[in-house]
């Protein structure tokens, strides 16, 4: 059974998960650059990879978080366990002071808005009423309303420290993310022992 | 010079053609035999029609208007039509009736996915027969369809789309939309959220149950199904309680294949008794359909 | 309950379907002896691509739009994908490339005409083989496919697409597309007309010059490929020498099969020498497609 | 509960359509001031007469079909359509004949850019006045517009669509294609690349060429429509002689609106003294189109 | 050279606009002074946002897909756009809300039927007035607007769309999906069958009637609302008990605006209580939309 | 008040009608070139074309054969009255002995069927499952099956005496069709008191 | 060879052809009610069906005129000859006096037009930069402008007669037309020897 | 003026070009954590953002890959300068040994690229005639071919030692990225002198 473990935020946790599963993963946490452990059945990806990789059956299971799955409810996974870990708010926020966001809705008829989650960010003002222009940012969003390219931004944050740093202020809270395990369909079934074993154990620690 | 083809479509060269129509004439050959009687159906309906079978039906690859603006889509499967072409031409011939087909069929899948949305597709319909024997029989032509195409370690999963509604309903469970979503979204976390909301968490074990007959609860129709199959055929069961298939018009028994050398499921079906009776003409009724290309794609990653 | 299918459509149920495989079954064991390899290619095709073989493609029965707002379209023949995949996929293969199909075509009718739009095509194109060799096995695979089908009374009319143009050449006429247009449209008097006004009225005779092998003039190509014919399928052949295919890609040599027990033509085909250099990868070449249920009704008709 | 609508369209409150109002209204008065009779067409056009015009025209936002499947498209712009009026309805009226619109326009945007499907334009058209006194005219017109419309620090640049083509032929370049091609994507890496290729890298400081009259070649049109212009219109002018608008039709002198407190331009024109011809009516022409909220945009960021 | 437009749309030329300009300005102005703030909404809306408000409003002239295969069309009124921007955008506003517009609206109209597919409409929403006060505001208003337009002899046809089905209800009839219909398509042949086989002929004679105040039952809204109109609006009234408007929404009085110099009506509107429930705000409305052009057409037709 | 007359098959009893309504009919019955009586109030025209000049206004009312206004249910009329005369049966007839039409059905997939009525007999066939293929013929129908172009005709008849007269048999009925009494929907209530009248009279006579 | 016949103005010249090719026409002209005529190989009918006829086959030749062609230019059938009788003018007439058509496109933008040649009247009025409303009749058309139902109306014909009596004055002339002889184009193939057998005769006598 | 710059590969270069400008970049090269220094001028931020700042106009100007370029040429940006640094090639690779991606392009008619670059790596084997299946991927994309998700990949690569690493050998080179000195439309024109004045020292260095 081969199993994709996110780098980044989760891993860590994601590892100590695997640890707690019986799995070595010393040479994981020793090794940067390598990305595949034939051995520990592991592949290390970003977060917003693993999907892709469980999806194709390139990996049994895997660990991702919540705001990656919502982001791409397309993918055809399964999403077995909540792991607790990672936890995130998705939130709308403008710079401080008067809410410039508003008051371009409504002379303007729209507000600008930075995110790297334009599906998620799309939804939300769509069920609020609100007309948006979403304007897809890869990197530092918080940067976005600074510059005055956007009125405001949905990003997702721990503890909300990089947005106060850059004077943002949280409006709206969107959703709640953590780390979930995912599998494939085919393996869910076809590996079904493995995978429940699995879960048994992660639930007596999760649960 | 480029001369591009649609996304997810692509051109079949002879090489290739030929393996393909090794496995469809090995199929054909099956179909025969079980004295399926092979149908064409055009490749466009309206839209009307389809989702009269399943809403679900309405979401194809392609969709276009005819010169009086109805809408026409391509069709994304054959089990449909053959409803319709049963109720229009064949009300009222005896059952039971055995089609089979070998057809195109059209998917709406998204951009960069890289999926195909022009699948070649193998299948029979058997109406009037009812479960649990018409069932049987249907799975029995399919794992002779599986073993003509040369394929040697597939499993059949077998489930029940009404078994966990059933299990609702016991529970005194009646806004079941919430959950059944999640089950069908494969979000088993959502599963045992919503479960937990409506005071019956405890169907979560259901939902998760795969492995052998002995999962199956008794008085369970899926038992009497077993019963009835081959030795062989029963072999390559997998029972998987939490079985969905994402067509709305399954009713009892469903069934998918899967083969470790490939992602994805290879086809599926199951009874969906009352569709016919949503196009004028109650009969139940049990059928299949097979991805060809990728029967012939796991028939290469088994010999690799 | 009624549940239509698209105007120009039909379903067809296993009792036709069986006469029409016979049919299509005979026709591939011709296909194969020769060695043609069977080709699929997309039912839908990007408009541009189309259009870039022949203008008149450009209106086949149904069109639709991709997700980038390109015009898709059902294809309305087999000859232009065929080219396409010639010059995409065989783009350095050594010539000549030999290739069949079995596959629907989709073509513009009016409302209440009653015309099929999807229709069922049986053909070949023969890629990189010159005329009159490659014409004349163009043709004995033709009359091979129609032995095959079980046809009596067939006849080929054989003409030439360019032989009217070099003769309104030869006559010094410059403006030649409202000649060419009544030609195509059969309409005699508008011929006449159109000739006379640019002096060449003397040109009519050929129009309308259809017989035996002695009204086509000394040194043209169609008395070549007659020569290299067997003698069965040289028996087959009227000769017309206003014939004209309304696709416009034709370069030579082309040609219509006939039976009196059909009031239309049951199909057709010709030399294409400059289509596949539209693509990118000038070959010669020849192709004709039949409309399989038009030869089921005549093979019927002449049952009568 | 959530209602949406087509992404790139949105509605327009009373707040903010009383603003959008009193700029249309003032500008409507500057075209009645000056005898631009208003004219209205159909929303949607046959694609085949938009691309008659300008084959940029052929990529609006969106396209559909009428009941005979000829292809509809919203329009993208009103400059054709009027060519179309003048051509057929105004076959035999005396020039100049001096039209204005307020109308809505159709795009296509990409998905996720978040730019404006539906845009509201307020514009002219100046049909058989020729140029340098025609061009003058209509930027004389398009100042008085925007100074109704309370901009305050708007400018024009100013360029001609023919002079770096001239300039190419001067320098013996035949083969312009590519090098157009990457002067109207902004590359200038690009063109540098093609001008060295075809031995004109000395061009590339012309296309790079923006500021005062100074820049602008003795002789050249540019200089007639400037001594025209009166001087408050006159000192809104940026020289660019590198300037190309995206739609083909333009054959002399263009321009494009600039605000330093909008990201992009707010409008634009030019001369098409070809354009006409095309649709049957050769006559000279001139005009321009405002993005009515952009410009209001404009005027709001002026403001802060 | 023949640049056609699409059929049942035109271009306006000054001549005409003018005229008909100075009837909508007329019109706005009638608009302001009742506090109606105008509104603007996309071309094209989503069909199941139509539908969710009517499912009649989903046969438009034109439909279309969106880049992810979703149909748009372009709106058929702008009474349902307005209640979703509503519930949608003005979800916690204090009603009364008083929204008016002048835009075109989109109509399916039969091949060589002639009619106009593009249809100017000024009209007006109501929301949140329940009636019989806002029904009366509301035909106050239209008569406003018509003595502004400059008419003469217009008549405003009065009835109520829940009146006959009441009356149906009273007799004892449930299944009356047959004789709606029937009084829908002006049918009273078919409408007199009906009733028979339902028992309850005798309300053929409510179908019938028309005449004035005297021929509306005691207790009926409609002698409420003809109670509160001024005595020159309460002249223009024609009672008409079978009147039925095509659109489903409506739920209580209804009327029409005719006009002898025209052969059909000019315009109308009613109550619809329930429509905005359905959009998820549930405000009792009343609104009217005219044809702008018919209204221009029997003024002129008055004139002569 | 303006009447749209049919001449051909409906003339003699409309007149008749018409007569009961008091209208001088005697130089519509003597005339048989002049299509606009003035004086009458009456125009007399195919009936085909009566729901045209009914719709458009230029009639107020009109006389039409159901067959006409079932053909071409997007007429924008009021059917005010069945006036029982002029009844006959829309059928679907082939030439007798072995029925042709099946065979074809069953062996070809689809039956030709020539008509002046493409959308009764459309909407007939789509209705009972079999599949056609509608060739419009404008003048004497009951040639067509003899000729062998199509397999059967859907067309109308009185007395049945053509389609015997040509060898033919019907098969199948489906539906009566009777002449009507139409309105323009304006006409109806802006002059509702005079076509009120009318109808009282008729609904007399006819009822 | 089967022949198809147009019945009505074009018949008695049609059958005097028919006499010049050595064809018995003599039951033809005494049986008013019979269609088929085996032994003479004769169909007689509208003139408008007669392409219907001649494309699918059940006449391998026909007569019929001009206008019916041009108004069905879909129609499958080969143009053999201008058999030079029927002349007739197709042209565009409105009520004498004051032209109320182009009054009506000048302020409403618009004319209607009533004709039974829809297809032909639309592209000669989109063909001279008109906006018209087509309205299709069956019958008489000149009445349909006295009725104020239309502004000016599209129609053939021969003498002008019918218009003079309507008051209507022809106002545009869009084009003329003949009896024309036509073919199906299998028969024209496989029956070239017989049919080109009948052109030579008729050449000879008609051009 | 407002300057983009982006982090990553090309960070240290496009600060050493735009000290060459004069711009004091001390305190970007010091502060990793801010992302605008309204002083310099300058904003920072990953380089397939820096289109999206420069055609909003938040930017006037800025500094990216040609690689981001050119899977993005809708960007409506105007590009001035080829810098010249951060040379790199975007090819296409698979794993040493025989060529699984052409087998699988023979039997199964298809073959499986992951990639970052979709519309580089689509259009590329479209030109060359080859079917293929794109996978994106956010993360390492040399691991995908590795896992058996993909036959190959299209990726950008400096030196090809990350390729060799992990075992994948360039099968074909598609083409070559260097950075580039891009503007916003509106900018290049209102602030023609100064963009010009920075074109001027760029090109005496760097051409």
């Amino acid at each position: 059974m081969r199993i994709a473990v996110p780098r980044g935020a989760l891993f860590k946790e994601a590892l100590d998960v695997l640890d707690g599963l019986g799995i070595d993963t010393a040479e994981v946490r020793s090794n940067d650059r390598k990305l595949l452990f034939e051995e520990a059945g592991l592949i290390t990806m970003r977060p917003s990879d693993v999907p892709t990789y469980v999806e194709s059956g390139a990996a049994d299971i895997g660990i991702t978080g919540k705001d990656v799955l919502a982001e791409h409810p397309e993918r055809n996974v399964y999403e077995l366990l909540d792991l607790g870990f990672g936890r995130c708010r998705m939130v709308f926020a403008t710079v401080e002071g008067e809410d410039v966001a508003t008051e371009a809705l409504r002379r303007l008829g729209i507000m600008r808005i930075a995110t790297k989650y334009p599906n998620i960010a799309a939804s939300y003002f769509e069920s609020t009423g609100r007309q948006v222009e979403i304007v897809e940012v890869k990197g530092s969003v918080e940067l976005a309303p600074l510059t005055g390219m956007v009125h405001g931004i949905v990003d997702l944050t721990a503890t909300g420290t990089t947005l106060r740093e850059n004077g943002l202020v949280v409006r709206e809270e969107i959703s709640v993310a953590t780390a979930r395990l995912i599998a494939n369909p085919v393996s869910y079934r076809v590996k079904a022992a493995e995978i429940d074993a699995v879960l048994e154990k992660l639930r007596a620690t999760h649960a | 010079m480029i001369h591009p083809i649609p996304s997810g479509t692509r051109d079949v060269l002879p090489d290739e053609l030929r393996e393909l129509r090794a496995i469809t004439d090995a199929m054909r050959t099956v179909f025969d035999a079980h004295e399926y009687g092979e149908v064409a159906t055009p490749a466009l309906e309206y839209e009307t029609v389809l989702t009269r079978g399943d809403s679900a039906a309405a979401d194809p690859a392609y969709r276009l208007f005819d010169e009086h603006g109805n809408v026409l889509v391509l069709r994304s499967d054959m089990t449909i039509p053959i409803a319709r072409v049963v109720a229009t031409r064949y009300g009222t011939a005896s059952p039971p009736l055995r089609f089979s087909y070998i057809a195109s069929a059209y998917r709406a899948v998204k951009q960069h996915r890289g999926q195909p949305r022009e699948i070649l597709q193998a299948g029979i319909e058997l109406v009037g027969a009812p479960g649990p024997a018409g069932t049987a029989e249907a799975i029995t032509v399919l794992c002779a369809a599986l073993d003509a195409a040369g394929l040697d370690s597939y499993r059949v999963g077998l489930g029940d789309a009404s078994l966990f509604s059933r299990a609702l309903d016991r529970a005194g469970v009646h806004d079941t939309g919430p959950i059944l979503r999640e089950l069908a979204a494969g979000d088993m976390v959502g599963l045992e959220r919503e479960l937990r909301a409506a005071g019956a968490v405890e169907l979560l074990d259901i939902a998760r149950a795969r492995g052998g007959v002995e999962i199956v609860p008794e008085g369970e129709p899926l038992r009497e199904v077993y019963e009835l199959l081959a030795e062989d055929v029963a072999g390559r069961v997998i029972f998987d309680l939490g079985l969905v298939r994402t067509l709305g018009y399954y009713t009892g028994p469903v069934f998918e294949v899967y083969d470790a050398a490939f992602g994805s499921p290879l086809g599926g079906g199951g009874r969906y008794d009352d569709l016919l009776g949503r196009f004028g003409r109650p009969l139940p009724a049990c059928g299949w359909a097979l991805d060809v290309e990728r029967v012939h794609a796991a028939a290469l990653g088994e010999g690799r």
